[in-house]
């Protein structure tokens, strides 16, 4: 047993330094939640792309470096300690990618996975609807077969990115419940752009104001049949996968925590009173969370890989939890300076992690699996 | 000993609450937060009307003289109705007026015509672009403008803040500021559970209500006990005040503590338990969630309340 | 709105405490959950008894002193604060009086509670059963309708106090489910002595090894009818009552806690780093805590009385958790000394603190209790 | 990086928990806590047989040489059977003898037939009843023996233990201990959450499973996520005292604090998922119950590790 980086990963790790930090921007780039922002970002990601930074697990014909996970770890490390910029791919990289390298076509791939790796398409997930949040096999948005195609109609909401995205993918209704016998079947998962004929979006201001999500209004939205995912029908079980990629390891890597745990120890060494144990053993819970989270990212990459299924509910409850202790240490840190609008990137990371309990499958259902499915205890009525 | 409202206070908290109901309070914050006073101002009038801002203005300037009890229940039913403003820093700074050449300002404050606010020693006053004046403890300093977490609410201190110079006057105000603000996290807490209960009702996933879930339902008690076990310590320390009882420092610090704290976990469930749309901004929820964050800290942490607690207390003797 | 302490009622606690000054024994008496402790404690009570002080609140009829819900609060302040024994009675004189005074006879309280009063008659409960804790209306032990009387047979586990005491209270099935029709319909609330022929008192060791309570085994125990209470087969509404009392103000004073919070204060004045912040916001909770209950405490008693119903629920979560706050906290505080089995009272006060989120209906059971009833959340299936 | 358990140490753990299961360690620990301990030592000595308390011997004497991950595993399987005694200060105390007049000891150490104690700077050693040689740290003391809340251990420091000066040597026995400490934690708290999931399947009232109660689940679940996430912080501590790294210390605080807390947590658990049962001291899981809480604050409290990770860990360039 040993936690050694071999010297490979160590090249490749001082290869991702060296190019940060030449590249990264030396001012914060405004939040990429704005549209001004979102525009910076995407530059960003191109130029991450340029030199293939933006997706260095993917294999090499997408743009990638056909990295393993220990080195995306590395390299996601000193992304977040290098203080890039936020990425605003990730919806596409982290959610829909791994869906279409399980569920999807070599044709769909080498379609789609080079411009999301360039930032030339941005994608927003499209899961929950008004009444299908925690349940979301309660969606009500249908998917009707029409020529060489499917028409899209109904109401998406929720959907993080989606006011200044470029395409969405999300589960439809293509045969009722009535026929298919069950609210998980007869569902669909389809790619539809977000400047079709029939979409409406309307953003929706998140806790400080800034369109962080958006209501997508589908009105016979035409999507081609090359726009399913997987079988139509069987879009559930392709929707799951991303739900456990949601919760997994590579949408919240490791280095963003600990990143972020360095952060709050620097403000620490700055603001606090040395004397002040109460406060110290609160930056330091956050500090032993991002180190047992690295830890246990190291262990998956040493041996089965990431999180899957019930594991990585698990996962989210940790780093959920994780993030808000850092953030809400920090801005009661920062004193009567904790509650402006803007702190250096305390306060929108705090607007941030206040979401993470819910997004993602709320942190109540991600217990329930734990405990149904990783410690056997019987099945209530769902909870 | 009755330590309870009385009907004449009970009215009086009856008669804020028909007043803030009718108001419209969400609209007012949000007018508020686009930069239009003018409806906050206007209700500021009627709550001055009604005798809301003479709480703590001496009697020869058109006040009641200080009603610590009336103060608190006055500031629970502000918290509860959202109202945005510097109101318990008004209350406080109502104090510090009298005998200084502000005093001339007493009367408009009392009749909810002026708004003061005031800020704490190195702290920065809550909502000076409202106010009529500002008053600063300790030294005199400046402070530019900056917008809270809470979209109503600014921080700073302008130019020509008034400086206190530290002294009985200076603690008394800082006691009765963080009595007030405990008052409004307490209000604040209590309208995020009724809300939360009233949705977790209707709303509805796999096919019951979200409440029926157990795990709903304890979040939710637990967020009942810490507001109720937190009411007592408000109005303890509220009558420690009005009978400048010796321990008061140390009632208003718990109540500080226990009320700021409440009110915090109230909106963390309330934010949890709605889901995402608790995490909109056109949702009016989330008006009372940020501010209950805000609140939780402002005149004192649950942190700084706690060792105050411990520091200032008396002996088991002297307390009898 | 005041908290002025009238001057008759100064006058009362003056009389107490100068009363327990002279009367508190210097020494700590030894475990009452052992044979010598109980007798020392029975002796106690009759110390109390003497010169009634043992039950204040009771009509002077009985040996009380007719004291208001505010004397005995402060009687109670005064009688922790003093360090006086705890009080091996209070299962009859918290949890049994109350149901006798709302539901008994005239004669049964002539006949019993100047008995118990005096500590004559120690009482112990016996509500559970092997199969019904939580689930009380699951029990099964039966009282059999004989001449003059019922024979009870079956088996109570958890009696605390059921190791040395004289006597013992609970409910048994009078009627069985199949023809009473619902669980808690049917059952007798009944008392009977523990040295009857056909009792078996096996005691059981608490988490310290201390008989703290026993199963009782009972085997044809014939009981007259007069110590029945209320109507036979109306016995669960009488329980009911008992156990809101097991709950609210009366069986755990504030007293208890605030002379806890006071020695907890002591112990961190004497042990503790004053610059720990950390340990100090820990005892400052649990002052601030005790201080909340002290004066919710005082509300009842200007108001309505003590909380009944589904308000004995918060009451009894407040202080449960409230206990285990001071206890964990002191024994921290401790260091070394804090895993010792007999550090002055907070070893043993530890587990018996423990047991207070089970006992009395376990805590989960209280939340469930206050989310439906006092916020009118919608029953589940119970929970 | 290999940062896994390797097949020769998952056997080993494997062989030790087979050895243990047989052993009706539960009747271990009451005959100890009874004042017998020859049921005890016998266990020792076949866990000696096995090799477990070789682990920390140096080579000359018998031993592996220390084996820092062998050794957590070791205790993780240690505590989740319920083993009383000195383990983890028999292991930090080998590392001390070496070079000294006791050092005669330690053969019988590595084969389990004699057994050490260790007391902390200004603490009392565990066991030193049933220890061989008792060794503490810092001045000469002495204090009386004294009976633990758990009632298979007593604490104390005989007139003869062996002051041990400061120095580089007793601070690594101390992280020594601290990790031991925190895996016997760990596999205490892994026991706990097994037994009260195995109780709470079976167990019912109001007709279901209490196991289905969704309070029930959650706290479970997170009890869970507390040992989940301690467990690689106990072998990256384990990795970092192999490795002599320059961040052991911190790791191995950051292990002790999270383990501690996460055995505590599956006892508070199981006391009160159990109901009446887990309260009751003739029912096993009461020696698992009350071993959590010692072990949680023994060679460092949960409260005190986190105030080290602070002080002592290296700034960002340097751990990397």
């Amino acid at each position: 047993m040993d936690l050694q980086i071999g010297t490979e990963e160590q090249e490749f790790r001082a290869e991702a330094r060296d190019w940060l930090r030449r590249h990264v921007p030396a001012r914060r780039l405004p939040s990429l939640e704005t549209a001004a922002g979102f525009a910076a970002h995407r530059a960003w990601e191109q130029q991450l792309h340029a030199d293939r930074w933006s997706v260095v697990s993917w294999p090499r014909r997408y743009g990638g470096r056909d990295a393993t996970l220990l080195r995306w770890l590395l390299f996601e490390e000193e992304y977040y300690a290098a203080g890039a910029p936020g990425r605003v791919s990730q919806n596409g990289i982290n959610l829909l990618a791994p869906t279409l390298f399980e569920h999807g076509t070599e044709e769909q791939r080498a379609r789609i996975l080079p411009d999301m790796a360039s930032g030339t398409t941005v994608w927003a997930q499209a899961w929950s609807e008004p009444g299908a949040g925690s349940d979301l096999a309660a969606l009500r948005s249908t998917a009707t077969r029409t020529e060489g195609g499917w028409l899209l109609d109904g109401a998406k909401t929720w959907s993080s990115r989606a006011a200044f995205a470029d395409r969405a993918f999300g589960l439809f209704r293509s045969t009722p419940v009535e026929q298919s016998g069950a609210r998980h079947r007869g569902l669909t998962y389809l790619m539809f752009p977000l400047d079709a004929p029939g979409v409406t979006v309307r953003p929706i201001g998140r806790l400080d104001g800034k369109p962080a999500f958006a209501e997508i209004f589908l009105d016979g939205v035409l999507v081609p049949d090359r726009d399913v995912i997987g079988e139509a029908g069987q879009g559930w079980r392709a929707a799951m996968s991303t739900a456990g990629n949601e919760r997994g390891l590579t949408l919240r890597s490791p280095g963003r925590f600990l990143a972020a745990a360095d952060r709050l120890v620097e403000l620490w060494r700055r603001l606090g009173d040395p004397g002040d144990t109460a406060m110290a053993e609160r930056v330091a819970d956050a500090v032993i969370g991002a180190r047992a989270y690295q830890l246990s990212a190291f262990a998956a990459a040493s041996g089965e890989g990431g999180p899957t299924g019930a594991a990585s509910s698990l996962n989210k409850l940790h780093w959920s939890e994780l993030d808000l202790t850092l953030h809400e240490t920090a801005l009661d840190l920062l004193g009567p300076e904790g509650e402006l609008a803007d702190v250096e990137e305390w306060s929108e990371g705090y607007v941030f992690a206040l979401a993470g309990p819910v997004y993602g499958g709320t942190n109540e259902i991600q217990r329930d699996i734990v405990a149904e499915r990783l410690l056997g205890l019987p099945k209530g009525r769902r909870g | 000993m009755r330590f309870l409202l009385d009907t004449e206070q009970r009215d009086f908290a009856a008669s804020l609450a028909a007043l803030l109901s009718a108001a419209d309070v969400p609209a007012v914050a949000r007018a508020r937060a686009a930069g239009d006073d003018a409806p906050l101002r206007a209700l500021w009038r009627r709550l001055g009307d009604a005798g809301a801002f003479a709480l703590a203005v001496p009697e020869e300037f058109g006040g009641t003289g200080l009603l610590p009890v009336e103060l608190a229940l006055c500031c629970v039913e502000l918290g509860r109705h959202g109202l945005p403003g510097p109101a318990a820093e008004t209350f406080a700074a109502s104090t510090l007026l009298a005998g200084t050449e502000q005093q001339a300002l007493l009367p408009g404050v009392a009749s909810g015509q002026l708004i003061l606010s005031l800020a704490a020693d190195g702290g920065y006053a809550a909502d000076p672009d409202l106010a009529d004046a500002v008053l600063c403890l300790g030294d005199e300093r400046k402070a530019p403008l900056r917008q809270s977490l809470d979209p109503a609410r600014r921080m700073g201190v302008p130019g020509d803040a008034i400086a206190v110079a530290p002294g009985p006057g200076s603690e008394r105000a800082t006691g009765l500021a963080a009595l007030c603000t405990a008052a409004l996290a307490l209000g604040t807490g209590r309208h995020l559970l009724a809300a939360t209960v009233g949705y977790t009702r209707t709303r509805t996933q796999f096919g019951v209500p979200i409440g029926s879930f157990q795990a709903v339902k304890h979040r939710l008690a637990d967020v009942l006990l810490q507001l109720d076990f937190a009411e007592p310590l408000l109005y303890g320390a509220a009558v420690a005040v009005q009978d400048s009882a010796a321990g008061a420092a140390v009632d208003i610090a718990a109540a500080k503590a226990a009320c700021g704290g409440a009110g915090y976990s109230a909106a963390r469930a309330a934010l949890q338990l709605h889901g995402a749309i608790g995490y909109t901004d056109e949702f009016d929820l989330s008006l009372w969630i940020r501010r209950a964050r805000v609140l939780r800290n402002a005149w004192g942490s649950p942190s700084a309340c706690r060792r105050t607690v411990l520091e200032l207390r008396p002996a088991a003797e002297v307390r009898n």
